[in-house]
């Protein structure tokens, strides 16, 4: 879409949706948000830069091929549940390493292969789609 | 008095959103109708926003008012630009004076 | 007529106000006549969710309300944009109106 | 316990990770075929685990049912997730013959391991709305499968399919929501109790009548079961092989999880309804293949008819009508798949599925002619192929029961299928190839010979030796009968003795 | 943008000091904090840099001149919304640009979209123009010089020395 | 208030059968879209409406002093919006196939696969 | 030894339903036993003359030997599954023999044909297998022939009609006979086995096997003799009329059947002694007279009795095997022929109803002379004619065959007593009666037996030569009967335009009718449980008047994507739905929900947008009547869904498990968004399963956007 105004915003929009979205899925688990909001927000912004550049420029500003995220964050997904096997625990049990007010564990982990296989599977879909014709 | 002041705020978001939506119904082309969308509702949208701030108090329900603000104010009229632009394209108005798509890419004079 | 009553009242008022705001936008949906007609509409609708929230948050004192605000006014603007290019290349391959 | 549960669930979606990260390279249909392993050696400790301590539950989570989402293995979901590994093993080794390097790059491998991760996951849990999602995984993966290889019939049939199947999944969410909105649990052992309890039987009927539909068109009974003959015999053969074999099984699976778990309240309604249903689903799937002349419509016809009987062990409800039920299921799935297995050979070898364009199988690949006689009389129920036992306990369950109609039509249907098998046998063997062509097995190269035979073969030698060996299939059949019939087992396995 | 960073450091580091993140120790902070940066201006900041301490007071002057514009104009459309018989003059017309750079064009057009009764259809291709569209276009040539004066010369002041 | 929002959920789910019987693929999909709404407003319904006080909990845990929104709900219905926003992808990149395969999206005209021409 | 029956063999096959693999020895299974071994061993040695350099011969003994055991497991089986297994075998390897000339569509269509009558009288037999099981207590044999008998079981009338429709299809029973003669198109060894000792006389077996359990009843008799009588009548007349050697062959097969089944019928000794005797006789002679005919083609390339004559000459052997088989065949003295005929009349006069049984057995055994006369008379002697192939003697291996078992047909004659006696005897103690056998001798003396032969061979010599008189009285009743093999014809096209109609209806391509089923059933279903369960509705008017125009304009929203023709206006629409139902959501205090429904929404409405570019306008075809009927429907299954959600929430929620989540939220899980940590940690195996939806939904689109085209079905 050959617009200045549009490729002007969506240079600093995509980042600030990646921005925002990443903020959206690490307070998830007290406040709302989450893996899906996050990675539906993510996509998002680059599909605002997608309509703005291109898919192909998208494409290569994300470098992976979305399919692959997508990808990823199921093997995270996975690689969380089967992490509680460690503590001889049940499957998708969460692990928590608690440091003062951080808190690391499994389920966030998990959260973020939902976010990366939401994110791949909305671009591979965006894309797809605007690459028909 | 923070409460009236919310109550306030409240009444002037409804209101404005009530007028926009006025608006839209009844001007009289959708270039015209946009005026009243993308401005009179963003205006709405940040009242009621800042009713919440005010009304919560505290730093988090502020940040949030005025980033929920900021973003309705970076992204509307980036919106209200391209759509403006293709109605105009569509309603076909003052063609000369309109930059058709096909013109793009070539340098400018 | 207390302050809290006051507010109480005011946003079920403006509640009341929004929803018919998003009736009357509805209609100009519903009419059309052109494309760009129903995305004015429909993006004004999304921005009267918006203040939807605001007011919510106020009623329930959840701020979590704000959470949806914020996702809303970043990423709506995103539909108006695809309808708008939509608009544009159906306008560029002269197809009949739709 | 619970990784024993947990681990053929998962081992497949790592399996599909896998190979769709290796999809270009011939790894990838490896890391297929090397998952498919694991998953058997897991259901094989699966079911060797009931086999030695009755139902097993397991919490993923570690959160305590009903709170968390549980993970059940009785006889019927163990045996059930063994067969769905025979089948997965067997069909990708059969895959690595027929699906090329494009099918792979879309990602076949991956969206097959996860149709198996999915089955496997609705054969074993335990809550209702996970139910619901593990059907959303084989009936997406389905979706991709149908489509992946780009025919333009496929397209059709997709769109049948996928509309169709999408409606029958949304009332099952509907069911699924209302049903808790009704009891407040989503844990089946939960629900059984809880449904029991309820001071509005009405309702109950009500949401399980909903299911009923929402599981019935997932097992195409009559007459919601146009998607699958409009098509199955669409996509790849390895793809409607498994179709064949698995996706509607879960259908009849979760209708026999139901409504022997769950609504037992109004047999006379329910049941009654099922007992209809079978009927007609047997005749009218039957009747629909005597109409076809292609290799695969003929078969997927007849799923619907040999559906019918399932569901009508089901509808019967009693110990032997059920435990026949199981025992159909666990035969069909095997039969099924190898007959549409030998249908691909035969594709391939013929150039066709239709017919009357085909034949000569018979005189110069005597070896599939064998291997088809095989399944194709196991389901015509002739024995001693493992068919008869299933068909000759269904009826026997009819006849029990004074069913003199049902047990009728059970016969009759498997007259048809006989129709129907030796029509198959005299146009595609019998004949000769109406070109004069001499397919031979002689003809596929030397590995795809090995891959698609030795499926074939293995999966013929399990029909015959469930046949000739019944008794123990017979006795973990009817093992899991009782365990539906009286769910005291596994309501305490999931539940504990303590709720409800 | 150096400079912005340090300030924002100090209004971070006022806030610690005064042990709590609350809106107005930021505030506080960051103003104090700019009022420290202008007196060392020599030692930290040389040529160009210094253009912050003309940007930000300009922001902020157009900040407020943005919003006094929203509201009056909103309330300018919002009347016309609801009287009986809107007083409106739609028409479409050309604005020449001094603005030059893709930030400051992007900025001048939403701007622009977002007071009431105007809107940015396009730029030309040579950025030599703006289409804009107007509800209030009784005298064109008054509205753009209207727009020149008003927006796009205190954008100009934000982006240029 | 379950009352109005059972109504509503029973009328979408209506108009949205009526979409899908049109026969238009297309229309089909508006269908879906709706069917999911009507039927993810009868689950929430169905989990009890709770005006106010979302699930969330306060600070250290705190349980608000009014019962809160039932979240087990809540968690369903997101996981079927997502769900379903995937399978409405899927049935939207099939028409758009489906209308460069038969040049037109009216499913009874779709006649590749089935039935076959009859056969003297 | 069980009950004097020796015990071959037994396996537990399926111990829970009573069923075993097991086998016994008696004098029944001994006699068949003996005819199907004996008769097959000579005819494989025929079949290595007459088809050894066939191609496929290989398989051809395969399924031959396969064949033969499954007779034998048949016979010798002592348990009726075990029975069943074996009969059943039968069908599908004479199903693989009949079709063996697989490229020949006639031969297909007969191997269809016999497999379909016989298999379908073997489902009836199942059924009426596991009903003497449930009558009797179990499926052994032994036990059910020593027990009391099925005669006065309440299962007994189902029983006996489901066994008689399996024997009588095997035996190819009037009106089930007409795949038998059609089996001729099996290649000459089968059809002298299968005709001879082997399939038909399955039929024959369990009838005589099953005589102590279910025979001696009215049924049983009146059912037997009078299919017995008819079909020995009609085939014989049949048999007159064949120009085919080998179909005349066939017909008196069906002859020799229906009068075994006739004498199967009585319940006396005579009767029986007369049905296993002649029983050996018929399988003699006629495996003799199939391998004869099959050496006359093979010699002369014909088997047209109008196109032959004189052959005795070129070949002797088979001439003699020919007429010393025919001696037997027409019941002439000293072959073991003339016996059985005496023991069927004196079988005959002892049953209910002598008269016409006697009457049925003169006419066919007269006829059956006749068509001896023709058989050994005609092709050997008088002038010779000129034939396809100069004639020649067959190999020695088709000639043994034939031979051997003609002059046994002699050798049992002559010396039937000793041979024979104790075999019969013992198959009749044994298996059908506790009473004495007959006695098998030449001369039993001058009795009504001996008359009525006399007067048989009279009317047999009178219609062998005033045959062609007897063809021009017959043809037109013939040719006016209808003929079931033409009726098989007619019901398989009959049943296939059943089939094709019913596809049609149901599976015509449509889509949306298929979608209306689906919807009609689950108003139908949802409605009428309604009506039979009757819920509890509670409606309750909420008094917001914003959630009551956030329902308006959301229902309104539904309107406008109602019937719009505009693509745009249907997306908008939608979009108002989903502002609705989002904002429903915040209403009800679900901001996770709300937001993404939001997103969702946008990401939809984005992906409709592109989508549209590449899709077609709307246009609604529905005629008025279908816009009915799918309003009809639709606001059925709306109204349904209605009225379950409010029964649903007209009780209190058990908000057990909710009340767990929220006070272990934080306690145990560490989080404070309840829904967040619900989907990430108390089900994450849900939210689990559910981005691998979502991811294969992007890949399921994926590839069917890109991937190219291929034609093909
Ligand atoms: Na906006
Ligand atoms: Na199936």
């Amino acid at each position: 879409m050959n617009s200045l105004i549009l490729s002007v915003g969506a240079r600093f929009l995509t980042a600030l949706f990646l921005l925002f979205s990443l903020f959206v899925l690490l307070r998830g688990h007290n406040s709302p948000g989450g893996g899906f909001i996050g990675g539906l927000i993510g996509a998002a912004g680059f599909v605002l830069y997608s309509f703005a550049a291109g898919v192909e420029a998208a494409r290569q500003a994300l470098r992976v091929d979305p399919r692959a995220i997508g990808v990823w964050g199921m093997a995270i997904a996975v690689l969380s549940g089967l992490a509680s096997a460690l503590a001889s625990l049940d499957p998708f049990t969460g692990l928590w390493l608690i440091l003062a007010d951080l808190a690391l564990s499994t389920v966030l982990v998990f959260d973020i292969g939902v976010y990366l296989a939401v994110f791949g599977a909305i671009l591979t879909l965006v894309f797809a789609l605007e690459e028909t014709l | 008095m923070t409460e009236i002041l919310t109550g306030i705020l409240a009444l002037l978001g409804g209101g404005f959103a009530l007028v926009a939506a006025i608006g839209i119904l009844r001007f009289p082309d959708a270039l015209t109708r946009m005026h009243a969308s993308s401005k009179v509702g963003s205006l709405a949208g940040s009242l009621a926003l800042l009713a919440a701030a005010v009304d919560i108090g505290g730093v988090s329900a502020a940040s949030r008012a005025l980033i929920a603000i900021l973003f309705l104010l970076m992204t509307a009229p980036i919106g209200a630009h391209l759509l403006g632009r293709a109605a105009a394209w569509r309603a076909g108005q003052k063609p000369d004076l309109l930059i058709r798509p096909s013109d793009r890419g070539k340098p400018g004079p | 007529m207390t302050p809290t009553a006051f507010m109480q009242t005011s946003v079920t008022l403006a509640l009341i106000m929004v929803g018919l705001a998003i009736f009357i936008g509805f209609i100009r949906l519903a009419r059309g006549p052109s494309l760009a007609d129903r995305v004015v509409a429909l993006d004004m609708m999304t921005t009267a969710v918006i203040v939807v929230c605001g007011l919510y948050a106020v009623r329930t004192e959840a701020e979590a309300f704000l959470d949806i605000a914020v996702a809303l006014a970043l990423v709506s603007f995103l539909s108006v944009v695809a309808l708008a290019r939509y608009a544009e290349r159906l306008g560029r391959r002269n197809d009949r109106d739709d | 316990m619970s990784w024993v549960l947990a681990l053929p669930i998962m081992i497949p979606f790592v399996t599909a990770v896998l190979a769709f990260l290796l999809r270009r390279s011939r790894m990838g249909d490896l890391a297929s075929v090397g998952g498919s392993v694991a998953s058997l050696v897991a259901a094989v400790v699966l079911i060797a685990e009931v086999l030695d301590q009755g139902v097993i539950a397991g919490q993923i989570g570690g959160w305590q049912a009903p709170f968390g989402i549980t993970l059940v293995a009785d006889h019927l979901s163990a045996a059930m997730v063994l067969i769905t590994a025979i089948i997965g093993l067997s069909v990708a080794v059969w895959s690595l013959a027929e699906i090329g390097p494009t099918s792979a790059r879309f990602g076949y491998h991956a969206l097959f391991q996860s149709l198996l991760g999915g089955v496997t996951g609705a054969f074993l849990t335990g809550d209702l709305f996970n139910l619901y999602v593990w059907f959303e995984v084989l009936l997406i993966s389905s979706f991709g499968l149908l489509v992946i290889g780009g025919r333009k019939s496929a397209i059709d049939g997709a769109v049948k399919y996928v509309t169709l199947n999408l409606i029958a999944t949304v009332l099952f969410l509907a069911g699924a929501g209302l049903l808790y909105g009704a009891t407040g649990t989503l844990n089946m052992a939960d629900l059984r109790g809880a449904v029991a309890a309820s001071p509005d039987q009405g309702l109950m009927t009500l949401i399980a009548m909903m299911l009923m539909v929402a599981f019935g068109m997932k097992a195409a009974v009559f007459p919601l079961f146009f998607w699958l003959p409009a098509s199955y015999h669409t996509p790849h053969y390895a793809v409607s092989a498994v179709f064949a074999g698995l996706l509607t099984k879960v259908g009849v699976y979760a209708l026999l999880r139901v409504f022997t778990l769950i609504f037992v309240g109004d047999l006379g309604y329910t049941h009654e309804i099922l007992l209809w249903v079978s009927l007609l689903t047997m005749l009218t799937g039957v009747l629909g293949a005597a109409a076809q002349s292609d290799f695969r419509k003929i078969l997927s016809f007849h799923i619907i008819s040999q559906i019918g009987y399932m569901v009508l062990g089901l509808a019967l409800m009693t110990p032997l009508a059920v435990m026949g039920a199981v025992f159909y299921l666990l035969h069909h799935i095997i039969v099924k798949t190898n007959l549409f297995l030998i249908a691909g050979v035969s594709q391939r070898l013929t150039g066709s599925s239709d017919l009357y364009a085909i034949g000569g199988l018979y005189r110069t690949a005597p070896l599939l002619a064998a291997l088809f006689i095989i399944p194709a009389f196991s389901l015509a129920g002739f024995p001693p192929l493992s068919g008869f036992w299933a068909k000759f306990v269904i009826v026997r369950a009819s006849l029990d029961l004074g069913e003199w109609l049902v047990a009728g039509v059970a016969l009759l249907v498997g007259l048809l299928t006989i129709f129907s098998m030796t029509k198959i046998w005299a146009e595609a063997f019998w004949k000769a190839h109406p070109d004069g062509r001499q397919p031979a097995l002689a003809d596929l190269p030397r590995s795809a010979r090995w891959q698609m035979m030795v499926p074939i073969i293995a999966l013929a030698v399990m029909t015959v030796l469930i046949g000739a060996f019944p008794s123990a299939f017979l006795e973990f059949a009817t093992k899991g009968a009782e365990q539906l019939l009286d769910p005291a087992a596994y309501v305490a396995a999931v539940l504990g003795e303590a709720r409800r | 943008m150096k400079l912005l960073a340090i300030n924002v450091l100090l209004a971070v580091a006022w806030a610690a000091l005064w042990n709590g993140f609350s809106l107005a120790n930021l505030l506080t902070g960051f103003v104090i904090g700019f009022g420290a940066l202008w007196f060392a201006r020599d030692l930290i900041a040389q040529g160009d840099e210094r253009r912050y301490f003309r940007a930000l007071p300009q922001t902020l002057v157009l900040i407020v001149y943005f919003l006094k514009e929203l509201i009056k104009s909103s309330i300018m459309v919002a009347r016309d919304c609801i009287a009986p018989r809107p007083n409106l003059h739609p028409a479409i017309v050309k604005m020449p640009l001094h603005a030059h750079s893709d930030a400051e064009i992007f900025l001048l057009a939403n701007l622009i979209t977002l007071t009431p009764g105007t809107l940015t259809l396009d730029v030309a291709p040579d950025r030599s123009f703006l289409l804009v569209h107007s509800i209030y276009a009784t005298d064109e040539a008054a509205l753009v010089a209207d727009l020149k004066s008003g927006m796009e010369r205190r954008i100009g002041k934000v982006f240029r020395p | 208030m379950e009352t109005l929002v059972a109504c509503l959920s029973g009328f979408l789910v209506a108009t949205s059968i009526w979409l899908m019987l049109s026969g238009n693929l297309m229309r089909f999909l508006f269908g879906l879209l709706l069917l999911s709404n009507g039927v993810n407003l009868a689950i929430l319904a169905a989990g009890r409406l709770t005006p106010g006080a979302p699930p969330l909990l306060g600070a250290k845990g705190a349980l608000p002093p009014d019962t809160m929104a039932n979240a087990l709900p809540q968690a369903l219905l997101l996981t079927a919006i997502v769900i379903g926003f995937g399978l409405f992808a899927f049935a939207l990149a099939l028409t758009i196939r489906a209308y460069r395969t038969f040049g037109h999206l009216e499913v009874d005209r779709m006649r590749i696969a089935e039935p076959a021409e009859e056969r003297e | 030894m069980v009950d004097g029956r020796p015990v071959l063999f037994a396996l537990d096959w399926a111990p829970s339903l009573g069923i075993s693999l097991a086998f016994m020895v008696d004098g029944l299974s001994l006699i068949f036993g003996l005819l199907i071994s004996g008769i097959g061993s000579l005819i494989f040695l025929y079949a290595t003359g007459y088809m050894g350099n066939h191609p496929q011969f290989g398989r051809f003994v395969l399924f031959l030997f396969a064949f033969m055991v499954s007779m034998l497991g048949l016979v010798l089986a002592r348990d009726l599954i075990t029975l069943f297994l074996f009969w059943e075998l039968t069908s599908i390897t004479s199903y693989l023999l009949i079709g063996f000339d697989h490229d020949n569509p006639r031969a297909r269509r007969n191997a269809l044909q016999a497999m379909l009558v016989t298999a379908g009288g073997g489902l009836a037999l199942l059924a009426g297998f596991i009903l003497m099981g449930t009558a009797a207590g179990g499926y052994d044999l032994a036990e059910i022939l020593t027990g009391p008998g099925l005669q006065d079981s309440s299962l007994y009338g189902p029983i006996l009609v489901l066994v008689l429709l399996g024997a009588f299809t095997k035996s190819a029973q009037f009106p089930f006979h007409f795949w038998l003669p059609n089996a001729m198109a099996a290649p000459t060894p089968v059809s002298a086995y299968l005709h001879s000792a082997t399939m038909v006389k399955a039929g024959v077996y369990l009838l005589a096997r099953l005589h102590p359990a279910l025979g001696g009843t009215m049924a049983w008799s009146v059912t037997l003799a009078t299919a017995g009588a008819v079909t020995a009548v009609l085939s014989s007349v049949l048999a007159m009329r064949q120009s085919d050697l080998k179909q005349a062959l066939a017909y008196t097969t069906l002859m020799a059947l229906g009068t075994i089944t006739m004498l199967l019928a009585g319940a006396h000794s005579y009767a029986l002694t007369a049905a296993v005797t002649f029983l050996i006789v018929h399988s003699l002679y006629k495996a003799s007279l199939f391998m004869v005919v099959g050496a006359v083609d093979h010699g002369t390339g014909t088997r047209e009795v109008e196109r032959l004559g004189g052959l005795g000459r070129a070949m002797p052997v088979t001439a003699a095997a020919a007429v010393l088989a025919c001696l037997s065949m027409a019941g002439l003295p000293p072959m073991i022929g003339w016996i059985g005929k005496e023991l069927i009349y004196a079988g005959a006069a002892t049953m209910t109803g002598a008269p016409l049984v006697i009457a049925a057995a003169v006419t066919a055994n007269a006829l059956m002379f006749a068509v001896a006369g023709i058989i050994a008379l005609r092709p050997f002697f008088g002038a010779p004619i000129a034939t396809p192939h100069v004639p020649h003697e067959a190999p020695w291996q088709m000639l043994a065959g034939p031979t051997v078992l003609a002059l046994g047909g002699l050798v049992v004659g002559v010396l039937a007593q000793p041979l024979l006696g104790s075999v019969v005897g013992s198959a009749l103690t044994g298996s059908l009666l506790q009473d004495r056998a007959a006695g098998l001798h030449l001369w039993a003396g001058f009795n009504e037996a001996f008359v009525l032969s006399i007067l048989t061979f009279a009317i047999g010599a009178m219609l062998y030569t005033m045959r062609d008189r007897f063809a021009t009285l017959v043809d037109p009743v013939l040719r006016s009967m209808p003929s079931l093999d033409a009726g098989w014809d007619s019901f398989l096209d009959w049943f296939r335009d059943l089939a094709a109609w019913q596809t049609r209806v149901l599976q015509t391509g449509r889509l949306t009718g298929y979608m209306l089923a689906v919807f009609a059933v689950t108003a139908l279903a949802l409605g009428a449980t309604i009506l039979h369960g009757r819920p509890v509705i509670m409606p309750e008017l909420p008094r917001s008047a914003f959630l009551w125009l956030t329902v308006g304009f959301t229902a309104a929203g539904a309107v406008v994507a109602l019937n719009t023709h505009s693509r745009i206006a249907a997306i908008a629409g939608i979009g108002t739905v989903g502002i609705g139902v989002a904002v429903i959501f915040i209403f009800a205090g679900a901001p996770d929900v709300a937001t993404t429904q939001l997103m969702v929404e946008t990401l939809s409405a984005v992906m409709f947008a592109i989508a549209a570019l590449r899709l077609p306008g709307l246009v609604e075809r529905r005629s008025r009547q279908r816009q009915l009927a799918h309003g009809a429907v639709a606001l059925a299954v709306g109204l349904c869904v209605t009225v379950m959600v409010l029964s649903v929430t007209a009780s209190p929620l058990d908000r057990t498990i909710t009340q767990y989540f929220e006070e272990n939220s934080y306690v145990l899980a560490h989080g404070l968004n309840i829904v967040n940590v619900v989907l990430v940690d108390f089900r994450a195996f849900d939210t689990f399963g559910e981005l691998i939806v979502v991811l294969l939904a992007s890949f399921g689109a994926y590839a069917v956007l890109k991937r190219k085209g291929r034609a093909g079905a």
